[in-house]
């Protein structure tokens, strides 16, 4: 049976196509403004990639910030369930997910069936949010993709700001005056983040295997820092891109209900 | 008499020189990582416009927030001080600056020789500044510039609930989705902001007149929005460009320097 | 459901206050549940509680009051900043929280920019953290200072008699509340959250007097009727302030029903009634001051707890959703230590962190409902 | 919390920084180079310290010596007591309990752990405790609720009616533990009768308390000897006090630091007479000779602190103001009222020896106007409140400015600041009021708050 997901985030939007146990298709495009447009798009990216036609597939379910708004879906799954799935289909050792998107930062555990048994989403403040990692990397004039990186080369890092995006910015202008090197600073950026998730991760109760998901699992820095505070080690999906988790969730959601198991 | 102010912001670098009293030139760019760097930069902009050399120049002062990075600046002085003085220079009758920069936001009041006698700078959030409203026209597809007369076109205000800069991103991303007109939404962006900027100006005690300065006075929309929040007519600065307004107060006091 | 309870819970004005303000008589405003409203009612006052709605910002609040502060004082001062409760003769700060005690000088301080908005009587009045007899004797002369100032403000006389007559017309008023709260806790109750809601804030805005009658009229005509509201998942809604629809309207726009709370405007108001026998001053004190919903009462942890456990019980309540005003530390701290022992007792929880009321954002509240109430249905 | 951070006991590492720094006072100069090393972090302020001479010595002999009963409490027998630093630790001395003050614990672990004690607030969060909280308790709060330290086997405060944000980390701390739980509360007035009574009535109720908890009765004559004490430590208080006046003023920034610290963990012990009484001489000899308490000599500007000062990373503030030569007027935290004391006014109180029942009184009276007790517990500008008091100090010191360091988590300050800024401005007294956080620099980093310093000085033209 063939299932898809779609997941409209605040940021990026993704799109699965999913056979049985093998992706056939996926994409990633930036969402803006319109999400119906945003979803259809990047559905029709994954379908193109996947080489099959919309009506080859069973049921399409829909998550992310914007999942209200996308049309062609049979229905639609909170982002922390399909979170949960995607990282267990990724990690099948998974019991804890985190999952750091552009807009906010959750920890779910699960239990064996991989149901979720708890979760925490951060609703305090921007800082720890894969927004906050992208508004400093253009004060850093680094890319996403560098600024993990910076971390290796970090003799000493510095203390950020970390209550506040917009102070922390200010921070990190403070530190570059200063002389401080742009390594030193991306690295405390990369910690401030980590510092931020740990707590998350280690209220909800965290159990092993601990898998990271979402774009923010990409940054190496943010992962080693992370990895040294929870005094654990973090599982990084490697069969997918980790942004795609949510939308895998969703097609694998898809197909339990449309094999009529659940949902 | 030639002098030279410098001012270095979070987001843009800028530069006047002045002579005896008139400005010559001035240059505006965006400032990068590095604040020596920037003001090179906008220093080279500057002096390609006039044929007055750096040599000319016979005392210059630096300001803005990479005040300590600028080469060659014979005297440091707060961006405070230096857009009171830029301020009061374009109209003496002026007594309260609001300056709402790329990085925070800014109220003074003066006395009427131009002493600082009270300031305070934006609370905690980055809701007052600059950046919110970049990433704010980003999210809407505006072009900064065209904020100001975009919330002119505005039948109603959508409120925006979130301060924060990250977190009202998305919520304006909802309300577009939602169907809500980008040009409401703007006047509540405006509002939001007018509301809390008009807040630290009130603590500092407004008197009038009324001056607002920094990079986002260029944007009308919200000069409207604080006018309504603070209940008191703004005093136009003349011809001059509100965002020049901090490097003109560190020309002036170039200048000052320079005679005694 | 009345027009006029509907205006009255949702906004500022309504045609109960016009009324009374046209016979003549007083309006006092209050802040908080331990304030002893029947000495108000005795003096021949209406006691209205201050609220925040129908803001749009906190630009005046912000002017006075620090950035690190409950956004509710913030939002009540801008009411007043905007002239909105200029129907008010009188107002009573008290030491109910830090941030809200804090709303007597800030204030005081907005009517010397803003003229007027100050009510002429201004009251400060302390109310005890402790029940123990001198707490209760001290709080008693609290009570007397109270009653003197309104007496020489407004003339009227506090006698015994109106006091015993404002205790039962407010324990009249506590007793059709707790059968509201009985017909919530059934299978299928006959009215959501959010009406259940509506008709309990009216009462706040409104004279004892005019509203018992109506509130009665309500329940009558309710009861009996099928909400529509069976398996839906039950929801009991704790911590900060509530005194908007907002809350319950994301809730059960998900699917699920509030069917208990305790919060501030909700049960923690008519929760425990007065001696009717004799009632003094004395008998008040004991009742604002036993009655310890809130974390502003140390070291009475426990004792909340059994409350909420007994609402769980008697609700039949699916989960909780533990929320707090951002740096409302004390709710939110004591909702962290309900969630550690009712998920210990298998009782899902979901703490939220959120602005007050109006000032708050849904989409994110509502996203974290929704996979709280999926959490629930799956274990279900 | 991570693994490397609970290998050791929170209160131990701390006594074990202070007691090695202490003793490196006593050794020759190669001994100390040697010790150096195994104070790690801490050496930052050793040196600032040691460059007071003996009451700096004294100082970190006297903090070594409390954080040695506070490790060692339970091996001697004796019953542990969390409580705040705004409740005077005589009675607990008094009656052989040893009280862990926790506010003064987050700062010695701000000194002392690289990287301040951030981790362990945000340990808090974990527990269920907001984060919004204020910082002076959630430092080594977290090292208390993870069980890296002595277990408190009980909590008392007297916070309830002077700040929420206090009391509730106390009772949180409490039930989480589910330990006995005792509160003073305080009524917003401060001089009125019936507070004075509510209050002593309270105070009689705890000794009650502390006695059920400990199974030993109040003795009187231990009580005297703690109090008689205290007494000489407020005379030298006083007396320090007075001469911070002059100007110059002789008497050493950092002093105001020692004094509250000591105060607030030793008072009514003779540790901390005998560092006050050093104290009193070097400031006297500085008198004498004309010279300010500046290592450099000159005094530029005074400032009085209208609450807290700032302890992240190594005392930056002292440094920084040592260097300016900019006068640090003290604050709330170093003003006790003794009724002798320069400011005090009416609202002073004297401890009385004269019978069992004075004493307890008089204790009581001398609790009730404690750092924050007394200036925050009623509306700011109510009589004897935060407003007069900063007003009058402000004239009496002949400060040239003032500064609100603070923290976020503070709700009741946060709340009338802005207020009393422009109160304060109104008298003439230019007020500089910083968002930073006094004890996490992740708030706002030291750098970002001295340019705020600095130009604030600037832009007021204060200090040349
Ligand atoms: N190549 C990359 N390297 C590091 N971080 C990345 C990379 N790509 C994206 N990110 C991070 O991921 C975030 C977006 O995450 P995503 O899960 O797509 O968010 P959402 O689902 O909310 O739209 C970005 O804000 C950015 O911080
Ligand atoms: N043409 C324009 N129209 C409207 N707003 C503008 C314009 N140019 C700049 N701005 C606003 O001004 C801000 C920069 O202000 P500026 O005073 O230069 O900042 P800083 O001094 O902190 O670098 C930008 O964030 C932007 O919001
Ligand atoms: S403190 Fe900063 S990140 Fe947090 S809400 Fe405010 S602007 Fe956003
Ligand atoms: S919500 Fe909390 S902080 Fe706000 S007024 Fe109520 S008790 Fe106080
Ligand atoms: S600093 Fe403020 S919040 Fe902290 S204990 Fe003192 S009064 Fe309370």
């Amino acid at each position: 049976m063939i299932t898809a997901g779609c997941d409209v985030g605040s940021l990026t939007s993704k799109a699965v196509v999913l056979k049985g146990n093998r992706i056939l298709g996926s994409a990633v495009i930036r969402s803006r403004t319109r999400p119906e447009a945003a979803a259809r798009q990047v559905f029709d990216e994954a379908l193109a990639a996947a080489g099959i036609e919309e009506a080859d597939v069973a049921c399409c379910l829909g998550t992310g910030y914007g999942m209200k708004k996308i049309p062609f879906v049979s229905g639609t799954k909170s982002e922390i369930a399909c979170h949960a799935a995607g990282a267990r289909f990724l990690a099948p050792s998974a019991m804890t997910v985190i999952d750091i998107g552009g807009q906010d930062c959750k920890a779910t555990r699960m239990d064996k069936e991989g149901n979720v048994e708890r979760f925490l989403a951060n609703d305090k403040c921007a800082a720890g949010t894969g927004r906050f990692l992208e508004v400093m990397a253009k004060i850093l004039d680094v890319t996403l993709d560098e600024l993990g990186a910076l971390s290796k080369k970090a003799r000493a890092p510095v203390t950020l700001a970390s209550t506040c995006t917009v102070w922390a910015q200010a921070d990190v202008i403070q530190y570059l005056n200063s002389g401080e090197t742009v390594q030193d600073v991306g690295a405390g950026v990369n910690n401030a983040m980590a510092a931020r998730v740990a707590t998350l991760a280690n209220s909800v109760g965290m159990a092993p295997d601990v898998c990271m998901t979402g774009g923010v699992a990409k940054n190496q820095g943010v992962v080693r820092a992370l990895e040294k505070l929870l005094s654990i080690r973090i599982v990084i999906p490697r069969k997918a891109d980790p942004q795609l988790a949510g939308a895998i969730g969703a097609a694998i959601l898809a197909r339990k209900a449309a094999e009529g198991k659940g949902a | 008499m030639i002098v030279l102010g410098v001012d270095v912001g979070s987001l843009t670098a800028k530069a006047v020189l002045m002579k005896d009293g008139k400005i010559e030139a001035s240059a505006v760019t965006r400032a990068s990582a590095n604040p020596r760097q920037s003001a090179q930069k906008v220093l080279d902009l500057l002096f390609e416009q006039t044929n007055i050399k750096p040599a000319d120049v016979v005392f210059s002062v630096g300001t803005g927030y990479g005040r300590k990075q600028i080469p060659n600046v014979s005297l440091t002085e707060s961006e405070i001080a230096c857009h009171g003085r830029g301020a009061i220079w374009a109209n003496p009758d002026v007594r309260t600056v609001v300056d709402i920069g790329g990085q925070d936001a800014k109220a003074l009041r003066m006395d009427e020789a131009g002493n600082v006698v009270r300031y305070s700078y934006n609370d905690k959030c980055a809701s007052g500044t600059g950046r919110f409203l970049e990433v704010m026209a980003d999210a809407l597809d505006v072009g900064l510039e065209d904020l100001g007369a975009l919330s002119q076109k505005a039948e109603k205000t959508v409120r925006i609930s979130n301060q924060c800069v990250v977190f009202a991103e998305t919520e304006v991303i909802t309300l577009v989705n939602d169907g809500a007109e980008p040009a409401d939404i703007v006047r509540g962006l405006h509002q939001a902001l007018a509301g809390r900027v008009a807040a630290l100006a009130k603590s500092v005690g407004v008197e009038e007149k009324v001056a607002f300065t920094g990079g986002v006075a260029k944007n009308m929309g919200v000069a409207a929005a604080l006018a309504e929040a603070l209940a008191v007519e703004l005093t136009p600065l003349d011809s001059l460009d509100p965002q020049l307004c901090g490097a003109i107060g560190a020309a002036l006091l170039a200048q000052e320097k320079a005679k005694a | 459901m009345n027009d006029i309870l509907v205006t009255a819970a949702t906004r500022v004005g309504n045609p109960a206050v016009d009324e009374w303000k046209a016979e003549g008589k007083g309006i006092i405003g209050h802040v908080c549940s331990h304030v002893p409203e029947e000495i108000i009612t005795a003096a021949g006052l209406f006691p209205y509680r201050l609220r925040g709605i129908e803001t749009q910002s906190t630009s005046i609040g912000d002017t006075y009051f620090g950035p690190f502060i409950c956004s509710c004082p913030k939002a009540i001062l801008e009411n007043a900043g905007r002239g909105k409760y200029s129907f008010l003769d009188g107002a009573i700060m008290v030491q109910a929280c830090d941030s809200m005690r804090r709303l007597d000088e800030c204030w005081r301080k907005a009517g010397e920019d803003y003229p007027g908005i100050v009510p002429p009587f201004f009251h400060y009045m302390g109310v005890p953290h402790k029940v123990t007899d001198y707490a209760i004797d001290w709080f008693v002369e609290e009570l007397e200072k109270f009653a003197a100032a309104l007496e020489a403000q407004f003339g009227g006389k506090v006698t015994s008699e109106a006091l015993a007559e404002a205790v039962s017309l407010h324990n009249e008023t506590r007793r059709l509340l707790i059968r509201l709260e009985e017909m919530r806790a059934m299978d299928n109750p006959p009215l959501s959250g959010e009406e259940a809601m509506t008709l309990i804030l009216a009462g706040t805005a409104m004279p004892k007097s005019v509203y018992n009658p109506l509130l009665a009229e309500e329940l009558d005509a309710v009861s009996g009727r099928d909400g529509g509201h069976g398996g839906k998942i039950r929801i009991l809604l704790a911590g900060s302030v509530v005194d908007d629809l907002a809350m319950f309207r994301t809730i059960e726009a998900e699917g699920a029903v509030v069917v208990a709370d305790t919060v501030c405007f909700g049960s923690r108001d008519y929760d425990g009634l007065v001696e009717e026998e004799n009632p003094s001053f004395k008998s008040l004190a004991r009742r604002y001051l036993n009655e310890q919903f809130c974390p502003r009462m140390f070291g009475y942890y426990q004792k909340r707890l059994d409350v909420l456990k007994k609402k769980i019980a008697d609700a039949n309540v699916d989960g909780v959703i533990l929320q707090n005003i951002r740096f409302c530390d004390l709710h939110g701290s004591e909702n962290g230590l309900f969630e550690r022992d009712l998920e210990a007792m298998g009782i899902p929880c979901l703490r939220v962190e959120r602005e007050y009321g109006p000032l708050g954002d849904e989409g994110r509240v509502r996203m974290r409902v929704s996979a709280f109430l999926e959490r629930i249905a799956q274990a279900a | 919390m991570r693994a490397a951070l609970s290998e050791y006991n929170y209160d131990w590492t701390l006594y074990a920084m202070f007691s090695t720094a202490a003793n490196t006072l006593n050794g020759s100069r190669k001994e100390y180079e040697r010790m150096l090393p195994r104070v790690s972090t801490f050496r930052g302020i050793i040196e600032p310290v040691m460059a007071t001479g003996e009451p700096g010595k004294l100082f970190l002999q006297g903090m070594g010596e409390y954080l040695r009963r506070v490790v060692n409490a339970h091996q001697e027998g004796k019953k542990l007591c969390l409580t705040t630093f705004c409740q005077a630790p005589a009675l607990f001395w008094a009656m052989d309990i040893v009280p862990i003050l926790l506010e003064p614990m987050t700062v010695a672990g701000t000194l002392v752990h690289k990287g301040g004690t951030s981790e362990f607030m945000d340990y808090c969060v974990e527990k269920g405790f907001t984060e919004t909280s204020c910082s002076s308790q959630r430092g080594a709060l977290g090292a208390y609720l993870c069980g890296l330290a002595e277990p408190p086997d009980m909590v008392v405060i007297d916070t309830p009616g002077i700040c929420d944000t206090n009391a509730n980390s106390f009772s949180f701390f409490a039930a989480h533990e589910n330990i006995p739980f005792y509160q003073l509360n305080y009524p917003p007035e401060l001089t009125a009768d019936r507070s004075r009574e509510y209050h002593r009535k309270d105070y009689r109720n705890l000794i009650a308390f502390l006695e059920e908890q400990t199974g030993k009765k109040l003795d009187p004559q231990r009580l005297a000897g703690v109090i008689a004490e205290m007494e000489k430590q407020d005379r030298l208080i006083c007396d320090i006090q007075d001469l911070q006046r002059v100007v110059p003023s002789p008497v050493p920034i950092i002093y105001n630091f020692f004094i509250y610290a000591l105060r607030f963990t030793m008072g009514g012990r003779k540790e901390a007479t005998d560092m006050l009484a050093a104290m009193l001489e070097c400031a006297m000899d500085n008198a004498a000779n004309g010279r300010s308490g500046f290592l450099s000599g000159e005094e530029r500007a005074r400032g009085l602190f209208v609450y807290i000062d700032h302890y992240s990373m190594n005392l930056p503030l002292w440094m920084f103001l040592e260097e300016k030569g900019i006068t640090h007027l003290g604050g709330i935290l170093d003003r006790f009222y003794q009724a002798r004391a320069p400011y005090a006014g009416d609202a002073g109180y004297s401890l009385s020896m004269d019978s069992l029942d004075a004493m307890i009184d008089t204790l009581a009276d001398a609790n009730s106007r404690l750092p924050m007790v007394k200036q925050i517990r009623g509306p700011y500008d109510a009589r004897d409140m935060w407003l007069e008091e900063a007003l009058s100090l402000a004239k009496l010191y002949n400060a040239d400015f003032a500064v609100y360091s603070g923290t976020p988590g503070c709700r009741n300050t946060w709340g009338m600041v802005k207020l009393l800024a422009r109160d304060l401005e109104k008298a003439g007294i230019p007020t500089l009021v910083l968002n930073s956080d006094a004890f996490d620099d992740r708030v706002e980093s030291w750098s970002n708050t001295k340019h705020r310093i600095e130009e604030f000085l600037e832009v007021r033209r204060i200090a040349g």
